[in-house]
């Protein structure tokens, strides 16, 4: 690879030679903007960058600072980089998480021209005049410009760019797991109580988000556990659960959210880190997890200090620099200077010293003592004791620093300062644990005022926290914890709840206990002097929370919401603590007062082509085709949505329009005859002593009178008077019925109905099964109908004193059983038949092939709406919308007035229902008839009114109908039933207006002449 | 994410399942004429409560079974499920049946007295 | 229905507190912003009030605001039970739009369009309200039918709103997906070019500012615990902090609107529901206006920050909990990722819910009650930030005359017994 | 038509899946397929709607008892009897013997308070096997799937992504899947792209 980059001549320089988790046998080439470098095996992005002293690698948000590497895990702010090409490449992704491979290809971000010159750093200059919030107080005049300075605001905003090639060509994946335990998190804690729990046999989930367990032990020189160095310690763990059928172990997977009833949902990388990435397999894949028991091991994040110029590339956390000396054999600078508050960062300063570099302990306490105190002395390490860095310098790293003595509460300057040159800050400020996923499930925090941290109280959910997330930050407390935990957990999922030994640690020993120092001076007047970053992502200096403060953002959600503090992609892990300390102190408030911001999902950014996994493309949404669908497609048909349904909607001939389709297959219908294929519409089979008396109840008209093989059109409501639904039931025998819905309507009328029946009238006997599927549909339509089924071979007798409309008869076609219905969407002689749906096809080409003859044509749903618009008949939907009464539609004749009750009949008489106002069906003729009013269009009487108009309604259905030779409409007016012969206009989009007369919505056969053929 | 308590199935995962709102609303009787207001009560107007909430639920994509589910809407803590028809019997959940306002408005009482009486059931 | 210019009050901040510009900005910044003042102050509870209003969000800050700019009631107080702008005001997706269906919804929030229109001048306080356009997708031809319908009406009542054809879609929204061959293609869309998105927590500042510099006492951390009458008369408020007198209650609370109305024994026709919503990592801008789909349950905006803003549908069980159910955010995204295939390969920053109080009608109420002198505007459900400056400027205007005005008077509660519903349900789809 | 020599289907029928390709096969692993999987043609399909008191007249007709617990299938020879709900169940039984058992069934109840409903050609069953049935099944259904949790003789309805299924475990690697004819090449397709990992066979 990379034959025409030239590797980094400075190979490597920070590489230290000393026992790490990294492979220096295996060398990884790798390009960061433009530039190769070498890195082993094992590494992060943000290890081999350090590796090669590169520690410059972004820049700010806001400011466009420099910005280089804070952290070493998910937590980090800074190390933000665009990777890979393309389709492939990706914005925002943290340098300390990415797994190096041959050929990695990383770019910095939110940089014009270069990362070294930005021209964006102006901000940094100018940041005085931007402190937080300063847009709501300005770019207010004139009002006019806002669009343009919004326009500027836009393109410096936003951190890196979207893959250039929007169609990813990843494929992610998602599924179900059950477990009796889930453990989150695979340090020490999360190991030892995965064990605990798995050793009775409990089905256990352990996931963590690194690539390999250990957490910060991994991380750790001198940690010793049952007599092996932890690393062995872990080895041996992983091992023994690896060959448990019972675990399943998910590294490289982040648990980013608890959310209800320990619904849990994890991000597994599976992928990411490979070089080529086999295509079978998913590039991720989301995990919903139902567990029995959570627990919770995620760690600790350690907290910056706030000094000025405490963003400076070269400064960074104490435990993420002993992190990268031990696990990745970096070592990220010669001259150090570690300023803490706390006994940890001591380690760092011993593990810096042992390595090589040149070694200086600023501590804000006054007198630190304690074996950990006394080894860096011994070890010959400087030591300033009630010292603190109040300044660091440099350019693109940091190159000096300012260092004061300051008093006991860290608050005040007391003495000279002093300058040192380094080329790393080592700072450590307290450890906050991890307290996200237990917050997220709505766990209680409690404030620990010894250890300066929120830790977990209560639980919401049936869940533990162990180790360094619930506050117990010594490694014998944690494991003593996990053991616990892992049997409790065992033992609430029914499991064996015998303990294991809890291994003993040999570590030195420190205190926990950190001095609060929040804000450390630097002699300046507030608001002065160099900016001193409490959120680094966002950029909110420790200044913009007091400004926040004073101008009455004070409550800590109106703080993150005034300065952004927090809501960076690193959702304030590292500084969230520190913000609201020093809101407190600007409230003169407690912490546990202040409280914290919410803690929500996901724990740290998740891939939405995760989340999305398969459900897109074809597998979107289901798509549902009848019988006969490859014969209207292998036939030209044009398809239309119906819910899930693809519908024919009209089958062109070559170089016809839509309207020269459908005018011939209306005509057809008319003519000669029309085929459909209705097999869509909802069907459900009604059986029970009390089926009549149900229908009664559920359809405005009456059914107990209706003869066996009868049929009848009904029309549902919903309880408040409005149509629902309608259809067609026909008695198959005493109690059995068949019921047909509109094709949309199909499963919610079954809903509904089952609803009443259990809900309601749980007395009456009725069971209702859908047969939808069961039945394929051919409607034959027109004058030549009968003689079409005749020639199919019909063993019925089809004239009409045998066959009447409104009746079904059982017969075979063809030699097949099938049940017809005489019944007329269209006006015209027509038979529904039914038949098995595996012979739908077959019946199809049947009729097709005996109905050349009389001039068979099929018509899709489109030419199916003309027929019934020329008739007059409603499409619920279409004419309705939910606030449309059978009175509205003028079927004031399917309402029975003897009934006592149906769904909705109380609601038709309420106070406003009989208004003459209200919108009603009617008919329309334009004026000129070779237009079609556009659906949609609205109606007024004047055109020539000021807006808004007064508005008298809208034209639902509205067609060319070829059998006049003119258009057609229906519209619902207000108090329309009282406008036949009026006059009306509609003003259209273009300007123009059409004008139509309002007659009444039935055009064609007005007697029914032509039902009988 | 819920589990609900199918009574018929067992636990599932709410996906199952479609939520059919405030329980124990009885549906008066077309005879018993009442006012369009007293109606509304039946129609539109709901409990929604913050606490301990009795709700209908139907098993949708399992057995099509409806039930009733006493349920906190702020915990989202189930307390107790039972049949259609009947009565929670856990203290909490019966005290927030009883004190329900509806209890003996005109509305609920149009329903019960119906001469010859469709409500059979309780929605 | 009133189209003209609302009126919109006294202007700006006559209190003679320190008006926002880039020159205050600039002057400040000499003294490293040392002397900005507050936004409001904190006062303590006066024990009376002439009109005491219920909830600090948007539309309680609003209705304060022109009680006291409008019509000269300044003796008044906002009770908030947490902090201002933490209801549904804080954590919505910003649509602003005015292209309603029915006449009574067009004339509401037209009037609140125009009083978006000039807010940030109003107030002295950059609300960022942004006209960058809302198109509203069309997938099928039943959805083309009702977009038809929808952009004829609004024209009608002299709205701007216009049709465009996929290929213009794709012209003006680069970064979707027309893709003809999909499940739900886009087949078309409607598009309201005055429509946008506004900084939805400078809404609640910006009025809570304006109110305060006009006498109006906003009290946080003050929950409201019950409603004190003498017969059918309010006398005043009982309080976390005490009892506070008043004869007139404006309640705006939202999602707990049932919860307030239950202290004064009224029962209201709302359901308080989970809607969710989320937020990617920023990015460069690739969306430069709103994208609403009602078919697939989702809607998408990126913010000035580089968010990409996505909604979804309203959960389906009644929550005061402020976070739903993860299928709901799951389905939403693939249907995003669908339409705007670059989602794929962001991620999602944070996720949050509210509590939005839904209407059957899916209309809000802004009514009256049989209790004299108190006051419910609420029912706003999944769509009221945009209505947020109309909904208080009538609702102002219904406490102030104890009668609603000719826009509000379609809201009244009574419209659920009488049966005029404005039902925006089957014509809103997504009501946002 | 019926008797149409040309045309197998015309007699038969045509299967749900009668237009996806008639075998379809990748391996991505080498060895052993995770999951093979076609569609049982044709399999009679009764739904019976009734209480326990019609559990008699089923015995007889059908050979076998209605399941003695909820969330289970009962077995006689081919025919299965799967538990729905309460006062439903499921009868698979051998192709074009639905109509008898109807008839059969129809005749033996005694009350009046059941139905009978031939479903044969609005569900359409898939039979499932190999070592990741279970793995792809839980791809797209949230029910536990582990084998101690949902044993052979389990059955359960639940969604597959976006279908409504019902799921039979006739063994640890052997399931019966039940959906809706109309559903069932989406049905087809989702199985196919979610064993992609493990390897798949479809086969007519
Ligand atoms: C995720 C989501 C997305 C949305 N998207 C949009 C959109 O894109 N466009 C749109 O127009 N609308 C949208 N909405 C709806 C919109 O947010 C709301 O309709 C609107 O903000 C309501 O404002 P409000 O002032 O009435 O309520 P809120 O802002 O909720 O204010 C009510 C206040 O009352 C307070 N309160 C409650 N009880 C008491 C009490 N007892 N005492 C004192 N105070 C009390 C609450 O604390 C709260 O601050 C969305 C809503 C959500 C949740
Ligand atoms: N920074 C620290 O965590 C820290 C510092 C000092 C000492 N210790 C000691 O280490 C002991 C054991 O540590 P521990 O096990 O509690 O913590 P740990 O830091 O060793 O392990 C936590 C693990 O959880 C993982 N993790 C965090 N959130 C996750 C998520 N959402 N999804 C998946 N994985 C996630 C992390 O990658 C890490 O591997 C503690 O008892 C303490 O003595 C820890
Ligand atoms: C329009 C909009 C944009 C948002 N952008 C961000 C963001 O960039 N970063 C972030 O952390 N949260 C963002 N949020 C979410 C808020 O942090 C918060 O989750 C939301 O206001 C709900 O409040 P809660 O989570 O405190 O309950 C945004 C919210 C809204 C409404
Ligand atoms: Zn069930």
């Amino acid at each position: 690879m990379a034959g025409l980059l030239k590797v980094s001549k400075s190979q490597q320089v920070a590489r230290i030679n000393a026992a790490s988790r990294i492979d220096c046998s295996k060398p990884v080439t790798f390009i960061f903007d433009g530039q190769a470098y070498i890195g082993f095996a094992g590494d992060t992005l943000a290890s081999a960058l350090l590796a090669n002293d590169v520690h410059l690698v972004g820049r700010s948000f806001k400011y466009h600072r420099p910005r280089g590497i804070l952290a070493a895990g998910s937590e980090e702010p800074n190390a933000l980089i665009r990777l890979g090409k393309g389709a492939y490449a990706e914005p925002n992704l943290r340098a300390t998480q990415i797994e190096i491979f041959e050929g990695l290809y990383a770019e910095s971000q939110n940089r014009t021209p270069s990362l070294k010159f930005d021209i964006g750093a102006i901000n940094s200059v100018l940041g005085r005049f931007f402190p937080a919030g300063f847009y709501y107080k300005t770019f207010m005049w004139p009002a006019a410009m806002w669009m343009s300075y919004e326009h500027v605001i836009r393109h410096v905003a936003g951190l890196g760019k979207a893959a250039d090639d929007h169609n990813d060509p990843d494929r992610y994946e998602k599924t179900h797991a059950h477990c009796d335990i889930l453990v989150a998190g695979g340090g020490a804690a999360g190991l030892m109580a995965a064990l605990q729990a798995a050793c009775g046999g409990a089905r256990i989930i352990l996931a963590d988000e690194q690539n390999e367990f250990g957490g910060w032990l991994l991380g750790e020189a001198n940690v010793i556990i049952d007599g092996y160095p932890a690393v062995s310690w872990i080895a041996d763990v992983v091992r023994q659960l690896k060959a448990l059928q019972n675990v399943t172990l998910l590294p490289r997977t982040t648990v980013f959210g608890y959310m209800d009833h320990n619904f849990l949902t994890l991000n597994e990388r599976v992928t990411d880190h490979l070089e080529k990435r086999p295509a079978h397999l998913p590039r991720q894949r989301m995990w919903k997890v139902r567990a029995q028991q959570v627990i919770l091991a995620q760690g600790a994040h350690e907290r910056p200090l706030v000094f000025a110029g405490n963003d400076l590339p070269g400064v960074m956390l104490a435990g993420a620099v002993r992190t990268y000396v031990n696990r990745y054999g970096v070592c990220p600078g010669k001259r150090a200077i570690v300023i803490s508050n706390n006994d940890d960062a001591y380690r760092t300063a011993l593990d810096l010293h042992r390595v090589g570099t040149k070694v200086l302990i600023t501590d804000l306490r006054a007198k630190p003592q304690g074996p950990l105190v006394r080894a860096a002395r011994d070890a010959g390490i400087e030591i300033l004791e009630g010292h603190a860095v109040i300044s660091a310098y440099g350019t693109r790293r940091v190159a000096r620093v300012e260092i004061a003595p300051i008093d006991d509460s860290a608050t005040a300057i007391t003495g000279e300062v002093m300058h040192r040159d380094c080329d790393l800050i080592a700072m450590s400020g307290g450890l906050s644990p991890a307290v996200h996923l237990h917050s997220q499930a709505r766990g209680k925090l409690k404030w620990d005022d010894a250890k300066l941290c929120f830790s977990p109280s209560a639980t919401h959910e049936p869940s533990f926290n162990i180790g360094a997330c619930n506050g117990s930050f010594d490694l014998a407390t944690g494991l003593k914890e996990a053991v616990r935990a892992g049997t409790k957990a065992a033992s609430a999922t029914g499991h064996n709840a015998i303990s294991l030994t809890v291994p003993d640690v040999t570590i030195t020993k420190q205190n926990w206990h950190p001095l609060a120092a929040w804000k450390i001076p630097n002699g300046h007047l507030a608001g002065r002097g160099p900016k001193a970053f409490v959120d680094f992502q966002n950029d909110v200096t420790a200044s913009d929370v007091m400004l926040a403060a004073r101008e009455g953002y004070q409550s800590v959600e109106h703080l993150k919401r005034y300065t952004t503090t927090g809501m960076g992609t690193d959702q304030g892990k590292t500084s969230n603590i520190n913000a609201l300390a020093i809101l407190a102190d600007a409230l003169g408030n407690e912490i546990p007062n202040v409280g914290t911001t919410t803690f929500r999902m996901p724990y740290t950014p998740s891939n939405i082509g995760a989340i999305a996994g398969r459900d897109i493309g074809a597998l979107f949404d289901p798509v549902r085709l009848t019988r006969m669908d490859n014969w209207h497609r292998s036939h030209g048909a044009t398809f239309e949505h119906a819910g899930q349904w693809m519908r024919a909607w009209y089958y062109p001939k070559e170089n016809e329009t839509m309207h020269e389709a459908v005018s011939r297959e209306v005509k057809a219908a008319r003519t000669t005859a029309g085929i459909l294929d209705a097999s869509t519409l909802g069907k459900i089979d009604i059986r029970g002593r009390d089926a009549s008396k149900f229908l009664n109840r559920l359809y405005t008209n009456a059914w107990s009178k209706l003869g066996i093989g009868k049929c009848r059109y009904g029309l549902m409501l919903k309880d408040d008077g409005m149509v629902m639904d309608d259809g067609v039931t026909t008695r198959i025998a005493e109690n059995h019925f068949h019921m047909t819905t509109t094709t949309g309507g199909a499963t919610s009328v079954l809903d509904w109905m089952e609803e009443w029946l259990q809900t309601e009238w749980t007395n009456l006997e009725v069971y209702l099964t859908s047969v939808t599927e069961q039945w394929s549909i051919a409607t034959v339509s027109g004058p030549n109908a009968a003689k079409i089924l005749e020639d199919a071979g019909i063993d019925i007798d089809l004239s009409p004193a045998n066959f009447p409309f409104m009746s079904m008869k059982n017969g075979h076609i063809g030699g097949l059983p099938a049940r017809i219905f005489r019944i007329s969407f269209t006006g015209e002689l027509s038979y529904e038949i039914n038949i098995a749906a595996r012979h739908g096809l077959a019946l199809w080409t049947h009729l097709m092939k005996v109905g050349s003859a009389h001039g068979i044509t099929p018509y899709g749903t489109e030419a199916m709406h003309v027929l019934r618009a020329e008739k007059g008949f409603i499409i619920v939907g279409q004419e309705t919308d939910g606030s449309v009464t059978p009175h509205d539609l003028g079927m004031d004749w399917i309402i029975s007035k003897s009934k006592p009750d149906f769904i909705g009949k109380r609601a038709l008489a309420r106070e406003s229902m009989g208004n003459d106002n209200r919108k009603q069906l009617v008919g329309l003729l334009c004026s000129d008839p070779k237009t079609v009013i556009p659906e949609g269009a609205h109606a007024v009487f004047d055109a020539e009114q000021p807006l808004p108009m007064d508005i008298l309604g809208q034209v639902t259905s509205s067609y060319f109908s070829p059998n006049f030779n003119r258009s057609i409409a229906m519209a619902m007016l207000k108090g329309g039933h009282g406008l036949m012969g009026k006059s009306i206009y509609f003003p259209m989009l273009d300007g123009t207006v059409l004008n139509a007369k309002v007659v009444e919505p039935l055009f064609y056969d007005p007697k029914g002449a032509r039902i009988d053929g | 994410m819920l589990i609900i308590p199918c009574p018929h199935c067992g636990p599932r995962d709410e996906i199952e399942f479609a939520c059919g709102g405030e329980a124990h609303i009885a549906r008066p009787l077309v005879e018993n004429k009442i006012s369009d207001a007293e109606f509304a009560n039946y129609l539109f107007i709901r409990d929604n409560t913050k606490g301990l909430f009795l709700e209908r639920w139907h098993h949708s994509a399992g057995c099509r079974k409806w039930f009733n589910l006493a349920r906190d809407t702020f915990t989202h803590e189930i307390i107790e499920v039972y049949p259609m028809g009947s009565l929670p019997k856990k203290a909490s959940a019966r005290t927030s049946y009883s004190s329900s306002w509806r209890r003996g408005t005109l509305a609920e009482k149009a329903a019960k007295t119906g001469k010859h009486s469709q409500t059979e059931g309780r929605k | 229905m009133a189209q003209n210019q609302p009126d919109r009050g006294q202007r700006g901040l006559p209190g003679g507190s320190p008006r926002y510009s880039a020159l205050a900005l600039a002057k400040k910044a000499m003294n490293y912003h040392q002397d900005w003042q507050r936004a409001w102050r904190d006062p303590e509870p006066k024990s009376e009030y002439d009109a005491i209003i219920i909830g600090g969000g948007g539309h309680g800050l609003a209705t304060a605001y022109y009680l006291a700019a409008v019509h000269g009631i300044n003796n008044i107080a906002v009770i908030e039970k947490g902090w201002i702008g933490g209801g549904n005001t804080g954590r919505n997706t910003t649509i602003i739009r005015s292209n309603y269906l029915w006449d009574e919804s067009a004339a509401i929030y037209e009037h609140s369009m125009k009083l978006w229109e000039g807010m940030t001048q109003d107030l002295n306080f950059n609300v960022m309200f942004s006209q960058r356009g809302v198109l509203t997708i069309a997938h099928s031809e039943h959805e083309l039918r009702e977009m038809s319908r929808r952009v004829h009406a609004i024209r009608l009542n002299g709205i701007d709103s216009e049709i465009l054809g996929s290929a213009e879609i794709k012209k003006f929204v680069p970064t979707i997906n027309i893709d003809q061959s999909i499940r739900y293609p886009v087949m078309g869309g409607f598009l309201q070019k005055r429509g946008g998105t506004a900084r939805h927590d400078a809404v609640a500042w910006g009025y809570a500012r304006a109110a305060d510099d006009l006498g109006v006492d906003i009290i946080q951390k003050c929950e409201v615990t019950g409603l004190r009458r003498q017969g059918r008369k309010i006398i005043g408020v009982e309080t976390s902090r005490g009892f506070i007198k008043t004869k007139k209650v404006g309640c705006v609370v939202a999602g707990h609107s049932s919860v307030v109305a239950a202290m004064a024994g009224i029962h209201l026709p709302v359901a308080s529901r989970p809607l969710q919503a989320l937020v990617s990592e920023p990015i460069k801008p690739i969306l430069n206006t709103v994208i609403m789909s009602n078919a697939v349950h989702m809607y998408i905006s990126q913010s000035d920050k580089g968010e990409m803003v996505l909604g979804a549908g309203v959960d389906k069980y009644n929550s005061y909990a402020q976070r739903g159910s993860f299928s709901v955010p799951e389905h939403m995204l693939a249907a995003a990722v669908e339409l705007f295939p670059v989602l794929s390969r962001l991620r999602m920053l944070r996720h949050w819910g509210g509590i939005v109080d839904t209407c059957p009608d899916a209309s809000p109420i802004i009514s009256k009650t049989d209790i004299e002198g108190l006051y419910f505007d609420c029912g706003w459900g999944t769509g009221g930030f945009k209505a947020t400056p109309g909904s208080g400027h009538v609702f102002a205007d219904l406490i102030a005359n104890d009668r609603p005005n000719k826009i509000a008077a379609p809201y009244t509660l009574d419209r659920f017994s009488s049966g005029l519903l404005i039902d925006e349900h089957g014509a809103a789809g997504v009501a946002h | 038509m019926a008797n149409s020599p040309k045309n197998k289907s015309m007699f038969f029928g045509q299967t749900a899946l009668a237009d996806k390709p008639t075998s379809k096969s990748i391996n991505p692993n080498g060895g052993i397929l995770g999951l093979i999987f076609r569609e049982i043609e044709h399999l009679g399909k009764l739904n019976i709607r009734g209480d326990q008191s019609i559990n008699a007249a089923v015995k007889v007709a059908i050979g076998c008892n209605f399941p003695s617990s909820e969330n289970q299938f009962q077995s006689a020879g081919e025919r299965h009897v799967i538990w729905l709900s309460p006062d439903e169940h499921l009868l698979l039984c051998e192709a074009g013997k639905e109509k008898i058992l109807q008839d059969d069934l129809t005749r033996m109840i005694k009350t009046e308070n059941f139905a009978i409903t031939d479903v044969s050609d609005s569900l359409c069953a898939l039979s499932l096997s190999g070592p990741a049935v279970r793995d792809v099944l839980a791809k797209g259904c949230s029910l536990d799937l582990h084998p101690s949790k949902f044993f052979s003789g389990a059955c359960a309805q639940s969604l597959l992504s976006h279908a409504a299924v019902t799921l039979m475990a006739l063994s640890n690697d052997k399931f019966i899947l039940i959906c809706r004819t109309s559903f069932a090449p989406y049905v087809h397709d989702w199985l196919v792209d979610a064993s992609l990992e493990y390897g798949y066979q479809f086969a007519v």
